[in-house]
């Protein structure tokens, strides 16, 4: 079973992020749950969201403890919370952030998703980008299964942005 | 033609509310609630679904109207948690008293104070004698299946009593997973439509429904509802099998669920998700040569008695999950009963998970160990901090 | 036997509670005097004044509880008031 | 020669009721009015309790009771269940009247936030709140339609008291701020003007509510034949005036010739006998008040 947790603030769509994921990995023909970290935040509060992903079906309910990959929405984040708290320790890290290099201790992917977001959506919600930049550097889910997933999930032409957002992103990391 | 997707408890029970084909929703939104009722209202909005939907000023006046609605003779659903079912305490009597087939979804939330909007049992297990059947499902598959079936044991002649499916806050309401939905005609042809012979408000035909019951009355409409709850053990199994054969899927027998139960010494017994990480556990201990078991109660009302006793004969260690407790008497509801349950058993009594307290795999294990070490009853909880 | 969920299925049952006995004072009707202005029919809070098929009003003292309302009311005091006896 | 008062009995004798009752005469006035195609819903209260003692009814309507404080949200549940049967092809081209009959106390008090969901959401219902200004099921204790210096179990008079210190809460007017078609006043001892108002409410689409003054024999204190007098004096004193607020217009339905002094219609009731000449007085102005507010000179 694989544990991804996602950071990032309140409104920027990380429970969201988590679901997609879920989807996307039922689409590849695994089992999933995609949740929240049950909490009362409110728009801009760090919040924290999760998916398991498993070859069977999954049965456990408590939180997630022990991460595997981590993905951090937001740069700031990483000044305001200790993203890789519990991690383990072959663990993975994808963070949004204009910076090329990171040092967190862990396997490390940088993406501006930011940039990426706002070019192509006009808006900087960046969840369906970094999901676009974790399928592409871990290649835990197929870039064609993300896309559908985020097609369920935004209709119409948003639907069509933001699966191109996440190609876009899922390029841009596996080639480098 | 089923149709997997990936959702939500709360989504679930809307589908399953939907494929029911209700024809009166009255809701109130209630965190963790809210999310089912939002979506039956798209459904309407979309025009999807053409139920009636009254956006109540309060969970009080939601079972009202449900009351008024199938007292008339419709299909309605209703959803709650919490403060929402404390507020309709006194109406969910007169629901049964009437025996008015309503169906409800409960998603389990922890009662104020201190307000607390995470998952407990306290607010359900508090309705436990008010005359409606109660369903725990473990997941999200068992709670769009719930749904469906408690139409079909509720609306039973033999029956005719209100069910509660209860689905634990946030770890179900909100946690998306694979959930298989039946197709629509097969499910509408399977429920048919409601069509209450012993009651409906019609001009027609006028009756009158909730009289004063007087003494010479009263305590025999008790025994009519004690004996509807032996007879709905019988229904709900057979809705259970007969379930099977057209959408297959069951869940043990309907009213109880074992796991790894064959050779297991020390047995814990549980409602809810929680029954998800006890096998998780199991799984792990197996791997390890432990064999422990999992005894589910699915329907805490009527509750299983037999069917307990038949499960656990020859068990030596039962352990039991609640996640509510009695003041005073210091146990939680399920450890009392099982206690009376099995009058010649150690019974150990683990509180957990209130308010949200997650329950971790280590919970599960600290359990297991305190279990096979205790000699006696005694009730203990798990997870308090320091 | 008690009716499952204690519904009455019989309208209008209460007919076989004959309230007539609860009256000391009884109204009397003079045919004679009634002008059929209906009024001691609708005042009446037991529906127990009734009009005959000649179109006579009458009172039906299987439920008349002995309010009065009607002699109070009645426009051409038609009706009187006798004590009841027993 | 034509009827006055449709003869059909949808109310049957033999019920509990006190000799006298006036909520008895309201029900068969407004069923009278109504028809058969009506459904009752009771709230917890004399009505329900002196016509339902199982296994005995006094209603040849359908009949609901629940609750005591949930009158609307029945009502508002069986109007659209009407209409999800009406998709099934039930009750065919027939208007079915919803029609709760509920007290001061079910409406005007515990009641009052069902109510008020029921009129928000414009379920076609004809609410009608019998008034007997106090809770007379349980013994005469005092709700918020007891009028001021009424004596009530629970507002009786004594040194420091003259009985209640509030006036009525004026029921109609909230109902009326709920911008519903049709609003009105009513008062058992006017039958004609009664059954026009239910038949109008019953015909108009959408929440309808009539506030019913209906004296009380126990509760109020008078002999049993008084019933229909006092409700007379009660308007023509200009206490509980008779009108009606149909689609946001105002109107007097029953203008008194001459209003007679309220001290009439006091001093036949014993809930008001501790009251002296300078109270009534008090109440007099505090009556005149109101009449002039509502035009009524």
């Amino acid at each position: 079973m694989i544990e991804i947790r996602f950071h990032g603030r309140g409104g920027q769509g990380a429970v969201t992020a988590a679901k997609i994921l879920a989807k996307a990995a039922f689409y590849d023909g695994k089992y999933s749950q995609g949740f929240p970290f049950f909490g009362v935040e409110r728009r801009g509060a760090p919040v924290m969201a999760f998916t398991r992903i498993d070859d069977k079906k999954i049965v456990i309910r408590s939180q997630v403890y022990n991460p595997d990959y981590v993905v951090v929405l937001d740069p700031t984040l990483l000044d305001a919370v200790n993203v890789v708290e519990g991690l383990k320790e072959d663990g993975v890290v994808v963070v949004n952030t204009t910076k090329e290099e990171l040092d967190l201790g862990f396997k490390t992917y940088t993406i501006d998703a930011t940039g990426i977001a706002l070019d192509i959506l006009g808006v900087p919600i960046v969840n369906t980008t970094i999901l676009g930049a974790f399928a592409g550097a871990t290649k835990l889910i197929s870039l064609e299964s993300l896309k559908r997933a985020i097609l369920d999930t935004f209709k119409g032409k948003l639907g069509e942005k933001n699966a191109k957002a996440a190609e876009v992103a899922y390029r841009m990391i596996s080639e480098n | 033609m089923e149709k997997i997707d990936v959702i939500t408890g709360t989504t679930a029970a809307a589908i399953g509310a939907k494929l029911a084909n209700v024809e009166v929703i009255a809701a109130y939104p209630i965190t963790p609630q809210s999310e089912c009722v939002e979506v039956l209202a798209k459904f309407i909005a979309d025009g999807e679904f053409d139920a009636e939907y009254i956006k109540v000023e309060s969970e009080h006046s939601a079972m009202a109207a449900c009351i008024g609605a199938s007292a008339t003779g419709v299909r309605t659903f209703t959803a709650t948690a919490s403060q929402g079912l404390a507020l309709m305490h006194e109406m969910l009597y007169i629901a049964s008293g009437m025996r008015l087939p309503i169906v409800m979804l409960n998603t389990n939330r922890a009662l104020s104070a201190p307000i607390n909007i995470w998952c407990d049992h306290q607010d359900s297990i508090t309705e436990r004698d008010t005359g409606w059947i109660q369903i725990y499902a473990k997941d999200n598959q068992e709670t769009l299946d719930s749904i469906i079936q408690a139409y079909r044991i509720a609306e039973d002649e033999d029956i005719l009593l209100p069910v509660m499916v209860c689905i634990d806050g946030f770890i179900l309401t909100h946690t998306v997973e694979p959930v298989s939905i039946p197709d629509e005609k097969k499910v509408r042809d399977y429920l048919g439509i409601y069509e209450p012979k012993h009651a409906y408000l019609d001009p027609d035909r006028p009756i009158t429904q909730g009289p004063v019951g007087v003494p010479e009355c009263y305590m025999e409409t008790r025994k009519h509802i004690w004996d509807a709850m032996e007879r709905a053990k019988k229904v709900i199994k057979r809705v259970n099998e007969e379930y099977y054969e057209i959408f297959n899927r069951r869940y043990g027998n309907g009213l109880v669920e074992g796991y790894n139960l064959e050779n297991a010494d020390t047995v814990l017994v549980a409602m809810g998700s929680v029954c998800g990480t006890i096998r998780y556990v199991i799984d792990k201990l197996k791997e390890k040569g432990k064999n422990v078991g999992l005894l589910r109660i699915r329907t805490y009302r009527p509750f299983p008695k037999e069917e307990i006793k038949e499960m656990l004969e020859g068990v030596e260690n039962v352990g039991v999950l609640d996640r509510n407790v009695s003041f005073g008497f210091n146990m939680g509801a399920l450890g009392t009963e099982m206690l009376a349950t099995l009058r010649d058993k150690k019974i150990c009594n683990y509180i957990v998970g209130l308010g949200g307290r997650d329950i971790t795999p280590s919970n599960i294990e600290e359990i297991i160990r305190h279990l096979e070490k205790c000699e006696d009853v005694e009730t203990k909880w798990i997870g308090l901090k320091e | 036997m008690v009716t499952i969920g204690a519904i009455i299925y019989e309208p209008g049952s209460t007919v076989r509670n004959k309230t007539g006995s609860w009256r000391t004072f009884r109204p009397v009707l003079n045919s004679e005097k009634c002008i059929k202005c209906e009024i001691c029919y609708i005042f009446c809070p037991e529906g127990a004044i009734y009009e005959d098929e000649k179109g006579n009003f009458k009172i039906n003292y299987d439920y008349c509880k002995g309010c009065l309302i009607c002699s109070k009311e009645c426009p051409t005091n038609a009706i009187t008031r006798i004590r009841e006896e027993k | 020669m034509d009827k006055r008062f449709p003869r059909e009995e949808l109310f049957a004798p033999g019920h509990r009721g006190c000799a006298g009752c006036g909520a008895s005469i309201l029900v068969r006035m407004a069923l009278k009015a109504a028809g058969r195609d009506v459904i009752v819903v009771n709230s917890t209260g004399c009505l329900e309790v002196f016509t339902t003692p199982y296994p005995e009814t006094a209603w040849r309507v359908p009949w609901i009771h629940t609750a005591f404080e949930c009158g609307g949200a029945v009502a508002a549940g069986i109007e659209r269940a009407i209409k999800a049967l009406k998709k099934r092809g039930k009750f065919k081209d027939r208007k079915i009247t919803v029609m709760p009959i509920i007290g001061d106390g079910g409406t005007a008090d515990i009641g009052l936030q069902a109510l008020s969901g029921a009129l928000e959401r414009g379920h076609d219902m004809v609410y009608i709140m019998y008034d007997n200004e106090a809770y007379m099921n349980t013994g005469v204790q005092r709700s918020s339609a007891t009028p001021l210096f009424a004596s009530a179990t629970t507002a009786p008079p004594g040194k420091r008291s003259k009985g209640e210190d509030r006036p009525k809460k004026d029921m109609p007017m909230i109902a009326a701020a709920h911008g519903i078609p049709y609003v009105a006043t009513a008062c058992i001892s006017y039958p004609e003007d009664l059954m026009k108002k239910v038949k109008k409410a019953c015909e108009i689409e959408g929440p309808t509510f009539i506030h019913v003054l209906q004296p009380c024999t126990v509760g109020w204190g008078y002999n049993p034949e008084d019933t229909i007098k006092i409700g007379r004096l009660a308007v023509e004193t200009g206490f509980f005036p008779l009108y009606e607020i149909e689609h946001g217009e105002f109107r007097i339905t029953y203008r008194p010739p001459k209003r007679k002094p309220l001290k009439e219609y006091i001093r036949m009731q014993k809930r008001y006998r501790h009251l002296t000449d300078e109270d009534i007085e008090i109440l007099q102005k505090y009556v005149d008040e109101r009449c002039k507010l509502l035009g009524l000179e």
